[in-house]
């Protein structure tokens, strides 16, 4: 049943983000007015074609898990579109929203967490169809295994519970999950941050064989960069809210532009002592600044080793400086803000951490 | 660098169980290992390989019941720690013994101010009065790099970031300047570039203190840039054993060399498919009579299934001082399938 | 008998206790345990035996009852009567003359004035006097001097020793309370619960619902008592607590009430620190049939009222054949030992109004089986219940919850099970069943029941109020907000025109043949109130407390002045 | 991984898996058995012991009595026999503290997994829970009886009326406790990314309370309900003292209990037994309850 | 905090507006009545005239304003004369209480000090057990100590107060003779002899209360000690070297201790509630036996005030416990 679909002949992206903005209201006071927000994220924008796979990598806490959340809905994103297969899923009643569902699945961080630890395997994966299908028993529990089958899990397991599981045999059931109801378009929010390094591999090749026999559309997030970089077609960075840069991943693993995008490529850890020995890390000081209370210019600018006056009073925009590469940076003059040619040396190096 | 008169610590012949009502786990498997003065030995393994359980025994953490340290003498500077009383061995833990475990969000007591957890070991063992603790933790926390460390002493660990807190972890551990300290995955939970930092901070510290390190990971890369010597666990006992660059370079057991094979790497040439070692770790419910290893072993044969195989060194020099293997597979073979 | 035993006991100590000897407050401090707590001490503001009975140690009236029910002096000179001009022949004026050089707890006079300001007290119309009934028919309080007091009345009054006599009725002084008349009367908290009087004790401290101190009054009139230099009344806990504390503990000299089964009785008996006191008043326990149908099927307002006649117990013959299954001696002997006997009368006391009807005290299964029988209720179905014309003999049995009653029910219920009536049980809390609240179903007054169970007596000596209860008039029903006393809604006119007779007449003897009729009326002719047992009052006293004897006609504490301490 | 055989039967039932974890507990064991054994002696009892029915006059001839073989725990000042009574009220007693645990269990579940499943709800139901906390229980439990007594008598008979009324009297005053316990649970759960997963499905909210949200609260609930059991067979027995309970010929083990206090000096055993009951009635259900709890856990089942 | 403190505050107000007017309700429509005091004697006219003057018989909603007024203002108010001595209340109606016809709020004062004497102290005897037993319970998990803890604390939930009441009574007073069974209330401590006839009285009703409070809390103790035992900054601290005491009794016990102690202060209110039952029992004149004795005589006035400032404690206590919670975990912040 699981067989390859036509690649969709469409010449619009499947998922469209537009200006995405996802703020956690602060309230305060006796009368708990609302006094803040804290922005998660904060005008985020970027496609995904259809059969392809998009990275969004970042450290904890910049907003990625987010992102993917807004995305299918989980939270109710503050301001932006999200269109995806021609329908803009931040505005759908809760009645289509949930006709939609099937379309967009997600596969989460932690395998035991996501999974109930009172349910069996087969309840699990079968949840999806209870929701969504009036199939007899016998037909669902077939599909059950079938789903089983493609994610390599024996169909014996299908009375066991969660617990009896290892981590990537736990991801393996969330991904059957996710599968049920035959998506288009799968968030995978950090499916591998939890595993072995052994099974991650398991974990990637399973997602990447899949999307080759079904067509599927991955938005993977990750902090992991060199998964990242196996995996995906084309990677976004993201800090404190915002894109950093948005490359097609050969381009950012062999020169990336902005210098929070560098800086963390830098710090991957080289598997092979003798590269590692002659490797010059960038080592970024301090932690990332509050969400609830960012810097006024561009976020990096409290971390960010090339520094301008600029960059603590303006924010910069994400432009495309190259095909297909889109940068925030201000090192990247546009035409419009080129007016200011100031020295991408920094005149002064702030990296404390701010901790207000 | 074995040259040097007595290892620091010496562990020979280890083996932990747990029991549990389904029976017994054998966690880990008659492990022996030595560590140098001032020497960084990494050890690798997946989770549930015993890495973890392996250092817990050695000062004897593990909650007993249901851990139960059946066998093997762990000396350090010569004294077995096995065989101490718990007034003796607590004299060790923290004093000449430090450890940075894992998780920074909650190895640190949340009721407790930063300063008082620091200073709670330099009261217990080396018998400092509060003015004193507090100048030596504030001496510790500018050695991690905590700046403005004395106003620090009074925050409470949920006001510190990961990174931060596993600075102070290491500021613990630090302390009473231990002889051995043993870091149980103090990266994994952190970022990518927190990490860095981490591990920076560690190299330096090592310049400057000189005391010898375990560091337990299952992340390669971050041995690489960091060990002396690396030991490679599986199954609850050792598979190899060798100096950095030799165990990189030159791989001797299948599950060391499939290990650096899955691990897509940031620069060079990326693989259309990744390398995967099929199938689950071994539940070590029984002592095992086989190599541990030989379900997931591409180079599997009958030996394998008969014995679990001991050590063996492979460089001439006595088991555990060079390159070890405990693998039934015959060295030569292990040129034709050199890593790319 | 254990009465008189202890009666006896009491009276050899007072005749072995020397008035000379004696000597104000030489005894020290009496414990007296009175586990119902008194809330306030004036007994125009409650009418809780609790607050009367300690209010009496502060507040006397003219005249009390003595033991045996009979009238004696206590601010009055004498006692007045027809014999000796007290009371005109018309019956409709009584004349009361004071002790002279009484004083008040505070040193002022006692005045003729001081009484009609109670009068005036108690007969406010907005004052809510507990009272006002000791008042009725009282048409003016005359003083025509400081020591005499005129009452006249509206109508002649076979029985004028009501006003200011007992201690429910005392003198309030009138300087302390002149500004508690009527709506103002809740808000003299100080008088209230410091109340001066003349009695033997004043009070010095009062904790509401707890504890009273009390200290030999320096102006009593006897100079020579009470020997207590202070007496100490505390509340709390229950009748086998408080039995226990006298009896077992000796913590206390006194205690109030001590109602506990005969088990207890004779176990803290034998512990030997003191005795139990019992007396025998007018507290009859009884059965009341409902003459009216309480069936729920009924429209509300027409349940036990009077348009509908009860299905089956207006039959005389079923009400009679419940009284004969009962035995009453196995009642006594489980609920109330010594302090309870067999009755068959609604007025067992005193000796003039009683009759002498004893044909229930055996108990009669067959007879009652027999009369059933023959006046055609018999069980022809088998089921073990007897049935008439489809009708069967199905009772719902209710009283107050209490151990006592409950063993009685369970007890009678065998008894007419045997019978061949159906019973069921029911026992509401006691402030519902006699809360008289008009909206609640489970009130006695509503009697939405067959037949109850509850104890109720007069009070003082005569029970002309009492039976005037069953008169047609008091039936209680949604017109008068079920607030009549005819309980089981007996209405007989010869009843009646017997009860207006007996409030004309005057000569005692006369008027003890009337009660008499009128008691058996309700009782062995008609078998609407199936009485059970003369309950006794039970209360406890140390052995080394002297003086005391029990009254069951005013108040417990009656002759506190003459309590003492036996060395 | 390759197994071709389809449709393999589970290992073994869920019910099968859940009674072998729990016959592992040894307390929970012994907590079945005295529980079984108390019901066989209160259910079966009566068909097997009865002693002769006696005329009120012969029964007091017998009153008071100690233990014998012929009343094995006595006879009370009635001369009725102990056991018989024991057994009458051991039905009533466990019926009201299982019946009562219920309701207010369910209550309390229900109001918790609202309060803290919808936030906006959880103010209003959290102040609901303080209300009733601070309700002086006495008056409303007598304005309950007033109102309902003899509406639910008419419809069910006294005595079936009398255990509708308490058992619903007692549960709808004793929910506030695992109420508040739920919630706390609740709102962790809530935070737990199966629960997201669920949503991201498009689960409605019932759904996800239902298999999510319920079966993990199993363990504090478990806790809350063998403690309410307790709390219901004891205030019964206040109730019953208070006359707003059964009718009084209708023994409980709570009004045994406090029948014979007035005896307790001469006749111990006439609290010893009563008490006794209670004490073993909660003890079990403690036991019994721990081991639910393991066995309805596949996490420790497992093991 | 301080703002989050008001905030509650004053979300407080329409929460005991709403309670009050329950409380109101359900006592006024609860079935007994005040004339069930009154004795049978008395006859019906006389019944109704004493209830009129009760003020009985006034609509529902004015007698609930009038309480209210009277609750909120006039006893403040009163309160602030006596402090002062001035007069602003004078010839106000205080709230009266149907017993004893004299305000409620002197009778509430003159309870309170006992019952926070005794139930206070079977309070604290109650978690000084406790603590320990939890403690050591969790600590030897399974040991044959925390299997007879266990026990101890079934038994402690199971058996009402009016039995161990009782049973205390007959062994200690009557066969013992050690202490007295009611409670002198007059007693004033003024000397050693006074005090150690203090501690002898209140030794029986604190023990039978204390024994219950233990129970719950051991219970409440072990679980949380448990849930800590295993975390990881437990190991840590054994990491450090430090001793098994400080161990457990430092790191273990200040983090179980947090959601124990708003557990204690939940039960707090409990305290000025009084024991019902026990007070009853050994005749301690305290807020409990003041309720039970209000409810049997049907004071509305007196039971509808003890009942709402029950209301008040509860709720200001949870405010507290909320607020302890804060304090003593860092980790929360309210704002």
């Amino acid at each position: 049943m699981l067989d390859a679909r036509p690649a969709p002949v469409t010449t619009a992206p499947l998922i469209q983000v537009e200006d995405l903005k996802m703020h956690f209201p602060i309230y305060s006071g006796i009368l708990r007015r609302h006094t803040g927000d804290v922005k998660a994220v904060d005008g985020v924008s970027f496609f995904i074609n259809a059969g392809e796979t998009l990275g969004l990598v970042g450290e904890s806490g910049c907003g990625k898990s987010t992102v993917g959340r807004a995305l299918l809905r989980l939270y109710e994103p503050t301001a932006g579109r999200v269109i995806i297969d021609g329908e803009d899923v931040a505005r759908l009643s809760p009645e289509a929203l949930r006709k939609k569902r099937p379309t967009m699945q997600m596969v989460f961080q932690d395998p035991q967490a996501s999974l109930n630890p009172r349910m069996t395997l087969s309840r699990i994966i079968g949840e999806p169809l209870d929701e969504h299908t009036d199939w007899t028993d016998k037909k669902k529990q077939d599909w059950i295994y079938e789903l089983m089958d493609s994610v390599g899990l024996n169909r014996r397991f299908a009375n066991r519970f969660p617990h009896e599981f290892s981590g990537g045999q736990r991801q393996r059931i969330g991904i059957a999950r996710a599968l049920a109801l035959n998506p288009k378009f799968i968030v995978c929010d950090e499916p591998i941050a939890a595993l072995d390094v052994s099974i991650q591999a398991q974990v990637v090749n399973l997602l990447e064989d899949l999307q080759d026999r079904l067509g599927l559309t991955y938005l993977f997030i990750s902090h992991d960069l060199s998964m990242v970089r196996h995996i995906a077609d084309r990677v976004a960075v993201m800090y404190l809210g915002k894109i950093a840069e948005l490359s097609p991943r050969d381009d950012l693993y062999a020169r990336p532009l902005h210098p929070y995008a560098e800086a963390l490529l830098s710090a991957v850890n080289e598997p092979d002592p003798v590269i590692a020995a002659k490797r010059r890390r960038i080592i970024l000081k301090g932690d990332v600044p509050s969400p609830a209370n960012p810097p006024l210019g561009c976020n990096f600018c409290t971390r960010c080793p090339r520094v301008m006056d600029i960059c603590r009073a303006v924010k910069p925009d994400l432009i495309e400086v190259e095909a297909g590469r889109f940068v925030a940076c201000h090192l990247y003059p546009t035409t419009a803000a080129a007016g200011s040619t100031g020295a991408p040396e920094a005149t002064e190096r702030n990296q404390q951490g701010v901790t207000r | 660098m074995a040259d040097r008169a007595l290892p620091v610590l010496e562990v020979k012949g280890l083996r932990t169980v747990f029991r549990t009502r389904g029976g017994e786990i054998h966690a880990v498997n008659d492990v022996s290992f030595h560590l140098e003065r001032g020497e960084l030995l990494g050890v690798v393994g997946e989770s549930g390989s015993g890495k973890s359980v392996t250092m817990m025994s050695l000062i004897r953490l593990l909650p007993a019941p249901p851990a139960d340290i059946r066998n093997g003498e762990v000396l350090l500077n010569g004294a077995d720690l096995l065989k101490m009383t718990p007034e003796e061995l607590r004299k060790v833990r923290g004093a000449k013994v430090g450890f940075v475990f894992q998780d920074p969000m909650t190895s640190l007591n949340p009721v407790f101010t930063i300063g008082n957890q620091i200073m709670e070991p330099l009261r217990a063992h080396m018998g400092m009065t509060k003015a004193e603790a507090e100048t030596r933790a504030v001496e510790l926390l500018d050695l991690v790099g905590i700046p403005d460390a004395r106003k620090r002493l009074k925050a409470y660990p949920h006001q510190f970031s990961g990174g931060m807190r596993q600075r102070v972890m290491i500021a613990i551990a630090l302390a009473c300047d231990p002889d051995v300290l043993i870091a149980d995955e103090p990266t994994t939970a952190l970022d990518v570039t927190i990490q860095a930092q981490i591990l920076e901070l560690v190299k330096e510290l090592r310049q400057k203190l000189g005391m010898a390190i375990i560091w337990i990971t299952h992340d390669l890369g971050v041995i690489a840039g960091i060990a002396d010597r690396v030991m490679v666990m599986y199954g609850g006992q050792v598979v190899e054993q060798a100096p950095v660059g030799e165990l990189f370079a030159n791989p001797q057991h299948p599950y060391t060399r499939a290990l650096l094979k899955t691990v897509p790497k940031i620069s060079g040439g990326r693989e259309a498919r990744l390398k995967v070692i099929e199938g689950q770790p071994p539940i070590l419910t029984q002592a095992l009579m086989a190599c541990p290893f030989r379900n997931r072993c591409e180079y599997r044969h009958e030996a394998c299934d008969k014995a679990n195989p001991a050590r063996r060194a492979i460089d001439g020099r006595p088991v555990g001082r060079g390159h070890d293997v405990a693998c039934h597979w015959h060295a030569p073979a292990a040129q034709e399938v050199e890593h790319a | 008998m254990k009465l008189t035993t202890a009666l006896l006991g009491a009276a050899a100590a007072l005749a072995f206790a020397p008035a000379a000897f004696a000597e104000r407050g030489a005894d020290g401090n009496v414990n007296v345990l009175y586990w119902q707590a008194p809330s306030i001490l004036n007994p125009y503001l409650s009418s809780g035996t609790k607050d009367v009975e300690t209010a009496s140690l502060i507040l006397e009236g003219l005249a009390g009852f003595d033991d045996k029910g009979v009238v004696f002096a206590r601010l009055a000179e004498s006692v007045p009567t027809v014999e000796n001009g007290g009371i005109t022949a018309d019956l409709t004026q009584i004349t009361w003359k004071l002790k002279p050089g009484l004083l008040w707890s505070d040193g002022t006079p006692v005045t003729s004035a001081d009484a009609k300001f109670t009068y005036e007290y108690c007969t406010h119309p907005e004052g809510g006097c507990a009272q006002a009934a000791r008042y009725e028919g009282i048409a003016a309080v005359e003083t025509p001097d400081d020591l005499t007091i005129v009452i006249n009345f509206a109508a002649p009054k076979p029985n004028p020793y009501t006003a200011f006599v007992g201690g429910t009725s005392p003198i309030l002084q009138a300087a302390q309370f002149a500004n508690c008349l009527g709506a103002a009367a809740s808000t003299c908290t100080d008088q209230n619960f410091m109340p001066i009087g003349t009695g033997p004790f004043v009070v010095t401290e009062f904790k509401v619902n707890d504890t009273v101190s009390l200290a030999a009054n320096p102006n009593y009139r006897d100079p020579a008592k009470p020997a207590f230099a202070t007496m100490t009344i505390k509340g709390g806990g229950d009748a086998g607590a408080a039995a226990r504390a006298v009896m077992e503990t000796g913590e206390f000299d006194y205690a109030w009430n001590t109602q506990i089964n005969p088990e207890q009785q004779a176990q803290m008996t034998a512990a030997g620190k003191g005795v139990l006191l019992n007396g025998f008043g007018t507290l009859v326990e009884r059965i009341e049939m409902n003459m009216t149908n309480p069936s729920p099927d009924l429209p509300e307002g027409e349940r036990s009222t009077t348009k509908n006649p009860h299905p089956f117990l207006s039959d005389i013959n079923v009400r009679k054949a419940l009284s004969m299954a009962i035995d009453r001696q196995i009642l006594v002997d489980i609920g109330y030992g010594s302090a309870g006997r067999p009755t068959c009368n609604l007025v067992p006391a005193p000796e003039m109004f009683a009759s002498d009807n004893t044909g229930c005290l055996t108990q009669d299964m067959e007879g009652a089986k027999a009369l059933l029988e023959s006046s055609g209720w018999v069980d022809a179905d088998g089921d073990g219940v007897r049935e008439k014309d489809g009708m069967k003999l199905k009772i719902l049995y209710q009283t107050s919850t209490n151990p006592v009653r409950q063993d009685f029910q369970a007890v009678i219920k065998d008894w007419w099970t045997e019978l061949g009536v159906e019973v069921e049980l029911k026992n509401i809390d006691a402030s519902v069943f006699f809360g008289g609240d008009a909206g609640n179903p489970d009130t006695f007054q509503k009697f939405y029941a067959d037949v109850e169970m509850y104890a109720n007596n007069f009070d003082g000596t005569d029970p002309e109020p009492y039976l005037a209860q069953y008169k047609c008039d008091k039936i209680p029903g949604p017109d008068n907000q079920w607030q009549g006393e005819n309980i089981n809604r007996f209405c007989d006119p010869a009843y009646d025109a017997l009860v207006d007779e007996l409030s004309k007449t005057a000569d005692l003897a006369k008027r003890g043949e009337i009660a008499k009729k009128l008691n058996d009326m309700l009782t062995k002719d008609s078998f609407v109130v199936v009485a059970l047992v003369d309950r006794g009052r039970l209360s406890a006293a140390s052995n080394t407390l002297g003086g005391v004897v029990l009254n069951t006609w005013d108040t417990e504490l009656w002759n506190a002045e003459n309590w003492f301490r036996m060395k | 991984m390759t197994d071709s055989d389809i449709g393999v039967a589970p290992p073994e039932t869920l019910r099968a898996a859940v009674w072998g974890q729990f016959r592992k507990h040894r307390g929970a064991v012994f907590g079945l058995v005295v529980l079984v054994l108390l019901i066989v002696f209160s259910v079966l009892g009566p068909f097997v012991w009865g002693p002769e029915k006696l005329s009120v006059a012969e029964a007091l001839k017998s009153k008071n009595l100690g233990s014998s073989f012929v009343h094995p725990m006595g006879t009370d000042q009635l001369g009725r026999d102990t056991m018989q009574r024991m057994m009458a009220a051991g039905k009533v007693s466990l019926a009201v503290g299982f019946v009562a645990m219920i309701i207010a269990i369910f209550l309390g579940t229900l109001v918790g997994v609202l309060a803290g499943y919808f936030r906006r709800l959880d103010g209003p139901l959290m102040r609901l829970t303080d209300m009733f906390l601070a309700l002086p229980l006495i008056p409303l439990l007598l304005v309950m009886v007033m109102l309902f007594r003899d509406k639910i008598a008419r419809n069910l008979g006294p005595e079936m009326g009398a255990f509708v009324l308490i058992v619903f009297a007692i549960g709808v005053t004793s929910w506030m406790h695992a109420a508040r316990i739920v919630r706390g649970e609740v709102l962790a759960l809530k935070e737990r990314e199966y629960v997201l997963a669920s949503r991201s499905i498009g689960a409605t909210s019932r759904r996800v309370i239902l298999r999510h949200i319920l079966p993990n609260v199993v363990s504090p609930v478990m806790v809350a309900a063998t403690l309410g059991v307790a709390e219901a067979i004891i205030t019964e027995s206040v109730l019953s003292f208070l006359g707003l309970g059964f009718p009084p010929d209708f023994p409980t083990w709570g009004r045994l209990l406090y029948e014979g206090l007035e005896y307790m000096q001469l006749y111990p055993e006439r609290v010893i037994f009563p008490g006794l009951a209670i004490s073993l009635t909660v003890l079990s259900v403690n036991y019994i309850g721990d081991g639910l709890r393991d066995a309805l856990d596949p996490r420790i089942r497992g093991r | 905090m301080l703002t989050y403190t008001l905030r509650r505050l004053l979300l407080a107000i329409p929460t005991l507006l709403l309670i009050s007017l329950v409380i109101f309700l359900l006592v006024d429509l609860a079935p007994g009545s005040p004339a069930s005091e009154i004795p049978l004697t008395v006859p019906p006219e006389v019944r109704m005239k004493i209830l009129e003057a009760l003020g009985v018989n006034e609509p529902l909603h004015v007698r609930y304003l009038l309480w209210l007024k009277q609750f909120f203002w006039v006893e403040p108010l009163n309160g602030f004369d006596s402090l002062f001595g001035t007069n602003f209340a004078e010839g106000m109606q205080r709230i009266i209480s149907y017993q004893s016809r004299s305000p409620v709020f002197p009778l509430i004062g003159e309870r309170l000090p006992q019952t926070l004497t005794v139930i206070g102290t079977a309070y604290l005897l109650g978690v000084v057990i406790a603590l320990p037993i939890g403690i050591y319970s969790a600590y030897r998990q399974y040991s044959l100590f925390d299997q007879f803890g266990t026990m101890f604390a079934m038994i402690g939930f199971s058996v009402p107060t009016f039995f161990t009441g009782t049973l205390f009574i007959i062994i200690f007073a009557v066969w013992l003779g050690w202490f007295p069974t009611k409670y002198d209330t007059t007693l004033v401590v003024a000397d050693w002899e006074s005090f150690l006839k203090q501690l002898r009285q209140m030794a029986m009703p604190v023990m039978v209360l204390g024994l219950a409070n233990a129970a719950a809390i051991s219970r409440y103790m072990r679980s949380s000690m448990l849930e800590n035992m295993g975390q990881d900054y437990v190991r840590t601290a054994r990491a450090k070297g430090l001793d098994e005491q400080v161990v457990v009794l430092k790191h273990v016990l200040r983090n179980s201790l947090i959601p124990v102690v708003t557990v204690i202060a939940l039960g707090i209110p409990s305290i000025f509630g009084g024991a019902i039952i026990t007070e009853n029992l050994f005749g301690v004149n305290g807020i409990g036996s003041a309720l039970i004795q209000a409810i049997r005589g049907n004071d509305l006035p007196m039971v509808q005030t003890l009942a709402f400032i029950f209301a008040i404690l509860i709720v200001a206590f949870n405010l507290i416990a909320d607020l302890l919670y804060g304090m003593l975990d860092p980790r929360i912040r309210y704002d």
